[in-house]
């Protein structure tokens, strides 16, 4: 017979037109008494302003370093049937589209052997199993394992690659996301399952420049599509935006950041002078059935990017300004580069060291160096402005 | 359904994507033409061929039972030809050609308690962390704090109230940042404010020394002596809370009732529409824990995007207006008292002061 | 009989349409043999790429620590003329007005004492008298000061201030930078001819935004004009450059950095938001006849502004918004904060430590703490970005 | 005229200023109304009483004989009641109530070699320093410099050319940076490339050595007993050549007739005109000295201002333009090259990363 705890403060959390997670765990509660003690412990959080879960310990299925969080509670005694709560990350399927049935499949696995409880995703993407014991980590596994299913990254490894939805639902893609994010996923299953590196290294793939998968503040590689031709202009309908009472000039020309739109009122024509475009999407975005990308499309290659722990936050930076990534040969080159990149990590790396840090902590010219590309301005968005420069002395006496 | 004479499957990574895509997506794959948004929460993609491609979007509070799940799969196969799909923020979308279908969605779901509604110029779930829910190095709640801030903003989600641009809130519960809040529009974060209380007794077993002291971004730890035991010593005034020596050692918790809060930022923004990515900027540096409600918090995301909402132009992120009119003019509309905190003292601080006589006088009165 | 040099690479100076520098030695060389020795060295480093002055030695006028740089040349024997070759920085008139009958004074005293070879002026300002020997360095100053001369500034010391020529010649100063210069001058006396401080600080005074003294890119304090209220708008002259054929939405309206004008092309009309203007002068300094600075007018006063040298190069920092420093009570509390700040830089400052870098590397919060100055907005481009905040306990208590 | 008797005159000051005003400036100080530029180099101010002001704005080498400041004061008495002044970029300014007395100055002002110009959107003179003319520390020359690139550059300073706005070019001889070049629209910047050659016979005699360690900006100099006598020793790799340790220590001297040279730096600004002051950036990172007339250094200069004139817009600094229109442009229409040495690898670099997808996609063919 299952302990009833009184969750008043919890309680609290089910009102309101929000769709509450404390709901969520009372349905998971009918089925599992792991979900109560969870409701009793996190009231008694609620009560005291505290966690109770203690530092993970390590543990995981065979063979495979990352893939499960351990996780203790610090009250085992109060709470016995959450003493081992650990989390199970599972790789989604890219873009996180799913079937009903593949959905299920999910549940019934997880209704055998663990707390019932998810997260639609985790932070990274993963599915995420929340809440099971040691035992039950092998025997989950290997049920994934069967309905087709694998564990995503944890530690120090390839964390689980993600995508926005792109060519599937739409019209901005510059290149197939989902594609290359599961070529990448299966590419690295290896170093996803079991971690090799100095720390986590991570790839998001968004189709264009508004970045739906925040590659940009996320990832190690971001892979951010992009044009390099014309974008497309469909003057009817330019037309018939402005006649539909847009503010062409002021919502869209006065935003453009490289002040290269030119609208004649009269008219109602647009004109962009494509050479000066960033390709920021701004007045696509504001006019999707009169402007599109170009049809020279592919993406800009970033690398570096990630949370403030230890010197502080980073966004990644240009590292490719334009790669033909659906095209077979430019991939394989680019991976290259990236195994290229990672050996002198590795070898280079301190430990807990992201490679943008790394990057930053060596120099970029370094960096580039090492990895055997050349610098180009695209990299950087100015030249050093102080005069603190290393000559190489070789390479004066070329001057 | 596990057959223990089965070969044992590692490696296999996800199941293919293409299996999960709906027919219509995947003739029109790579070809979709323009989007419009018909309602709040809903969207139609139009593709070359002139198929329709009905989108809703519905509100998730992302930690998801079983039964919900089962229940999306239900309403996925009545009017979704069984697909369904999560979004980078963990919204449920359902999509359909069908234009038919998107009343009895939105009606349906809204009856298992997901509302339709983030899609445009508004406020969409709030992408979170753990918090007391499974993580050991909280220092607030997250699931929580969301119902509570999204409650609170639900009109900005539906569409009743209507907005400049897109605003992006997030939530992680320490400095970790696993909600990578760094570049939201509005960020909450977790902060501890007084340093690690030291398991002298303990440490030595469970950690490294020579490892502790180097994870320090503030070089405050350095080994000592302690009851004859080896351990470390905390340089107090060096220390800023960060809890990455407890991440390394969990002989160095911060984790305290009183001391925990949560800080706000504002005005970072990821797309490159318009201005280039950017990040967050401190708002209000400390709101203690005031669960289950935290009404402080609620309050002041409020203020500012009632702030945002009455003063920007169209498409104008926080961020983006706050470039504008400036952060004088910010604060002074939010009412947020500005203090040392703000002021930047880490590594490229001085890049953070004002280098220029572009000021605005405030207050204005002609 | 002095040495004739032959110079055919300085000759090469004489050439073109730039008045010569080289023209200006060989003047003074016909009167001074120094000046033939200078030639002659200059000829030498021009074949040798290479300069021949030593590091200099401590040389002065008595009681004076500051005003003279002590040069020597690394081969006296060969330009005995010039073994000694110091200069004196004669402190100039603000704004660098002159009568004729004061320069003529300066130019019998150089003639008197020294080379005859002068900078008008040196980049700090001063009026340099370019060479002479350590025995001329008292006569020249005592002769200096009976005709009203004073020494300029050198060492850790306050260096000699200056001031755009504001009122004097310009519509668009915002304070009187000659008065408020001259008087900062007079004030720091001590301060400028003794070197006590860690390292030099120096004063400058721009009477608008526009910074013709290059204020905020090299002075410790920038002394920057600005003004309050609305920019005051001359509607006729607007429309006046309208009709002289001005594109004033382009150029102007479309420049402005804070996008706070609009311009109506039928009426002609030029509408501010001054609630917005950040007083960057631009729309002014395009329109001169119509617009104008408002009425409630004083100074930004900024902090910090160096040379590369040794933590690199900085700008001035915005300390207070607006000051109205031709009144004389808000002067005095401006002069006491300065003496304040000095204190603290004095007492923790590192040797050769600006009080930029001093700033920088104490935290700026922690520096108005110490000089009892409150944080404000106007002070920072942006808050903080990363979440290292350094809470302090007794603070939090209040909360 | 030095009296023996005389009292020894000690802080006075310079003296006042207004006794150095022309009579109109004083009747009319603070109440100038607008300016008007004439004509190239010439510009009349017009004050709320209808008093007029020319000034007629002459090229200066700065370096001057007392024989042309004599002459400067013949021609000021002459033409303006025996008044003139000196600008803060050093040219000389001869101002007249008498519109009449502009070209008789002029000519004359010419005569004695000094052109009118500098007015304006136009290139006036270049701020800078004493060279080999007077320091030890120099790594080019400033004069020789200066008169080589203005003579080639005349043609922007009188007026002949047009540009879209002010371009302000500045040199110094050092790292030092008297010309102040950091904020200039075209800095021209004398540089060492090789490490200082230390004088250990005689260091430890006119230098402090723990003084001369901490004056290195990257750490590279660190103490050492050479031949028995204690001196230090400089970390080759860490050294970036900027001979603060020779300021500090003369045993410690980097100029050297093959390794100095120029740099050249682009695209500051001090005034806060539109955008607001920024730093210039590195154009071309070393140039071989070449007296006397530097020509790589004048065509490099040139290539920069041709450009720009080129392809700016009204009123756009070269900063200014290049912010518009993105690095990647700068250097492929001047043709220099982009090198290792253009990446910042000291204390910010890291924000001087292109860290957006803001790019533009050179060459533009449509
Ligand atoms: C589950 C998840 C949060 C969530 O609720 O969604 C999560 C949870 C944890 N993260 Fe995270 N991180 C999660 C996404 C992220 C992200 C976001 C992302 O991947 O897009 C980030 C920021 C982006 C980045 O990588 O920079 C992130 C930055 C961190 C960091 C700081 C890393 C850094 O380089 O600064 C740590 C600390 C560490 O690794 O030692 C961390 C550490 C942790 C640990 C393992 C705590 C720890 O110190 O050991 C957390 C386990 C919590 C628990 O008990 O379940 N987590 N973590 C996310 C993973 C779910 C998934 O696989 O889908
Ligand atoms: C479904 C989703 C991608 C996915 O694969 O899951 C998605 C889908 C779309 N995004 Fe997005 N974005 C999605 C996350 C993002 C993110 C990532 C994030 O928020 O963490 C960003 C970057 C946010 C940022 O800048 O901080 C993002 C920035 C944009 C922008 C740029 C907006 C701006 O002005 O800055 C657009 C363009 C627009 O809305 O005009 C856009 C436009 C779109 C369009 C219109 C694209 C299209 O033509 O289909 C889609 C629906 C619009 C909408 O939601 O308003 N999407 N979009 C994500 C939905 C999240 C959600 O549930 O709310
Ligand atoms: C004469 C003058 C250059 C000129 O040709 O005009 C000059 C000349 C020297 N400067 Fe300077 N500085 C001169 C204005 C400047 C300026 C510009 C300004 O004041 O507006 C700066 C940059 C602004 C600033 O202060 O940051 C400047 C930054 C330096 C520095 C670097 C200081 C720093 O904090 O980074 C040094 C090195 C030092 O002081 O040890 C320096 C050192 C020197 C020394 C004393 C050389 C030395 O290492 O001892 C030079 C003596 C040269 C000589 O033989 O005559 N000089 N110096 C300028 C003073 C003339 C005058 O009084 O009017
Ligand atoms: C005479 C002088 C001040 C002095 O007391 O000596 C002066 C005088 C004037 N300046 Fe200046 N500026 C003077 C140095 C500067 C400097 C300092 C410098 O170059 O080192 C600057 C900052 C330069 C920079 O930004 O890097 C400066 C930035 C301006 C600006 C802003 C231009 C811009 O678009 O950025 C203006 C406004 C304009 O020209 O439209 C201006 C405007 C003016 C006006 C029109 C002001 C007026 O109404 O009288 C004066 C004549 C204009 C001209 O030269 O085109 N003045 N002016 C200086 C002449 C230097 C010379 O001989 O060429
Ligand atoms: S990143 Fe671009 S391509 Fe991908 S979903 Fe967003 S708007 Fe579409
Ligand atoms: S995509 Fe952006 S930069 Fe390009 S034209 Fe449109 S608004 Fe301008
Ligand atoms: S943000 Fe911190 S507390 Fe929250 S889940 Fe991540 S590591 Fe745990
Ligand atoms: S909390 Fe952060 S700053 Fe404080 S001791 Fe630990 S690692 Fe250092
Ligand atoms: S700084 Fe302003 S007030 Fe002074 S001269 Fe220049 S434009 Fe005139
Ligand atoms: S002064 Fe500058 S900011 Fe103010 S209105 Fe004029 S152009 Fe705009
Ligand atoms: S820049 Fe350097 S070399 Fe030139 S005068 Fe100044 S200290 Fe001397
Ligand atoms: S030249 Fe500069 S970097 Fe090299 S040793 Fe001397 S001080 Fe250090």
């Amino acid at each position: 017979m299952p302990k009833e705890y009184k969750t008043p403060k919890l309680d609290e959390l089910e009102k309101g037109p929000w769709p509450s997670f404390v709901t969520e765990i009372k349905l998971a509660a009918k089925e599992k008494e792991m979900c109560n003690d969870l409701l009793g412990v996190l009231e008694r959080s609620y009560n005291e302003r505290i966690g109770h879960w203690k530092h993970g310990g390590i543990v995981g299925v065979m063979g495979y370093g990352g893939g499960v969080i351990g996780r203790y509670i610090d009250v085992p005694e109060e709470f016995p049937n959450i003493s081992h709560f650990h989390t199970i990350r599972v790789n989604m399927p890219t873009g996180w589209f799913y079937t009903s049935e593949a959905l299920r499949t999910l549940c019934d696995i997880w209704d055998r052997h663990g707390s019932g409880l998810t997260n639609m995703h985790g932070s990274t993407g993963d599915i995420i199993f929340l809440g099971t014991t040691t035992d039950e980590l092998e025997p989950t596994f290997s049920e994934l394992t069967q309905a087709g299913f694998d564990l995503g990254g944890s530690g120090s490894d390839v964390r689980t690659p993600s995508a926005c939805c792109g060519p599937a639902r739409c019209e901005w893609a510059c290149y197939d996301t989902l594609k290359a994010c599961y070529d990448v996923t299966m590419k690295y299953q290896d170093e996803l399952h079991r971690p090799a590196f100095p720390y986590k290294w991570k790839f998001k793939f968004s189709g264009c420049p508004n970045d739906c998968v925040a590659a940009i503040a996320r990832a190690d590689i971001s892979v951010i599509g992009t044009w390099r031709d014309a974008i497309k202009v469909d003057a009817a309908e330019v037309k018939n935006y402005a006649d539909a009472g847009m503010d062409i000039f002021n919502d869209v020309v006065l935003n453009c950041p490289a002040k290269c739109m030119k609208f004649d009122h009269e008219s109602k024509t647009l004109e962009i002078d494509n050479a000066d475009c960033r390709r920021c999407m701004h007045c696509i975005n504001a006019m999707p059935k009169a402007l599109r990308p170009g049809d020279d499309k592919g993406a800009t290659i970033l690398i570096g990017a990630k949370a403030p722990i230890v010197e502080g936050a980073l966004l990644s930076s240009v590292l490719i300004p334009f790669l033909n990534i659906d095209d077979e040969e430019e991939r394989e080159d680019w991976f290259d580069l990236i195994e290229e990149m990672q050996d002198v990590w590795c070898e280079e790396g301190k430990n807990r060291e992201r490679v943008g840090e790394f990057i930053q902590r060596v120099g970029m010219g370094n960096f580039l160096e090492a990895v055997g590309v050349e610098p180009i301005p695209e990299m950087v968005a100015y030249p050093r402005d102080n005069p603190y420069i290393f000559f190489e002395t070789d390479e004066e006496e070329e001057e | 359904m596990a057959d223990a004479m089965q070969e044992r499957l590692t490696d296999i990574g996800p199941p293919n994507y293409e299996q999960f895509l709906h027919p219509v997506i995947k003739k029109n794959y790579g070809q979709w033409k323009y989007h419009e948004i018909v309602e709040p929460g809903v969207m139609v993609h139009v593709a070359e061929s002139g198929d329709e491609l009905y989108t809703v979007r519905v509100a998730s509070p992302r930690l998801m039972s079983t039964t919900k799940i089962r229940q999306f799969a239900d309403i996925a196969e009545k009017y979704c030809d069984g697909h369904m799909r999560f979004t980078s923020r963990h919204n449920a979308e359902f999509m359909t050609p069908n234009k038919g279908n998107v009343a009895k969605l939105k009606e349906e779901l809204l009856a298992i308690g997901h509302p339709a509604g983030g899609i445009g110029p508004a406020i969409t779930s709030i992408v979170h962390t753990q918090g007391w829910v499974h993580c050991h190095s909280a220092a607030t709640d997250a699931s929580g704090v969301v119902k509570c801030v999204m409650d609170d903003l639900f009109e900005y989600f539906n569409g009743e109230k209507k907005l400049p641009g897109k605003c992006r809130i997030a939530l992680a519960c320490c400095l970790n940042m696993c909600g990578a809040v760094h570049c939201s529009d509005i960020a909450i974060l977790g902060v501890h404010t007084k340093p690690p209380r030291i398991d002298h007794a303990n440490l030595n077993k469970i950690c490294e020394i020579p490892n502790l002291s180097a994870s320090c971004p503030t070089a405050a730890i350095r080994p000592a002596t302690v009851n004859g035991v080896p351990s470390v010593e905390v340089i107090q005034e060096n220390c800023m809370f960060c809890a990455n020596c407890y991440t390394v050692c969990p002989a160095m918790p911060l984790n305290d009732p009183d001391s925990d809060g949560i800080s706000i930022w504002v005005g970072g923004k990821v797309s490159n529409a318009r201005s280039e990515p950017k990040f967050s900027k401190l708002a209000i540096p400390f709101i203690p824990n005031n669960p289950p409600r935290w009404p402080e918090v609620t309050e002041a995301i409020r203020t500012i995007v009632e702030v945002w909402a009455d003063n920007a132009r169209p498409y104008e992120r926080i961020g983006e207006w706050i470039d504008r009119v400036g952060w004088p003019r910010f604060f002074r509309l939010t009412g947020f008292e500005f203090k040392k905190e703000h002021v930047d003292d880490f590594k490229h601080a001085g890049l953070s002061f004002k280098r220029s006589a572009h000021i605005t006088h405030e207050p204005w009165e002609e």
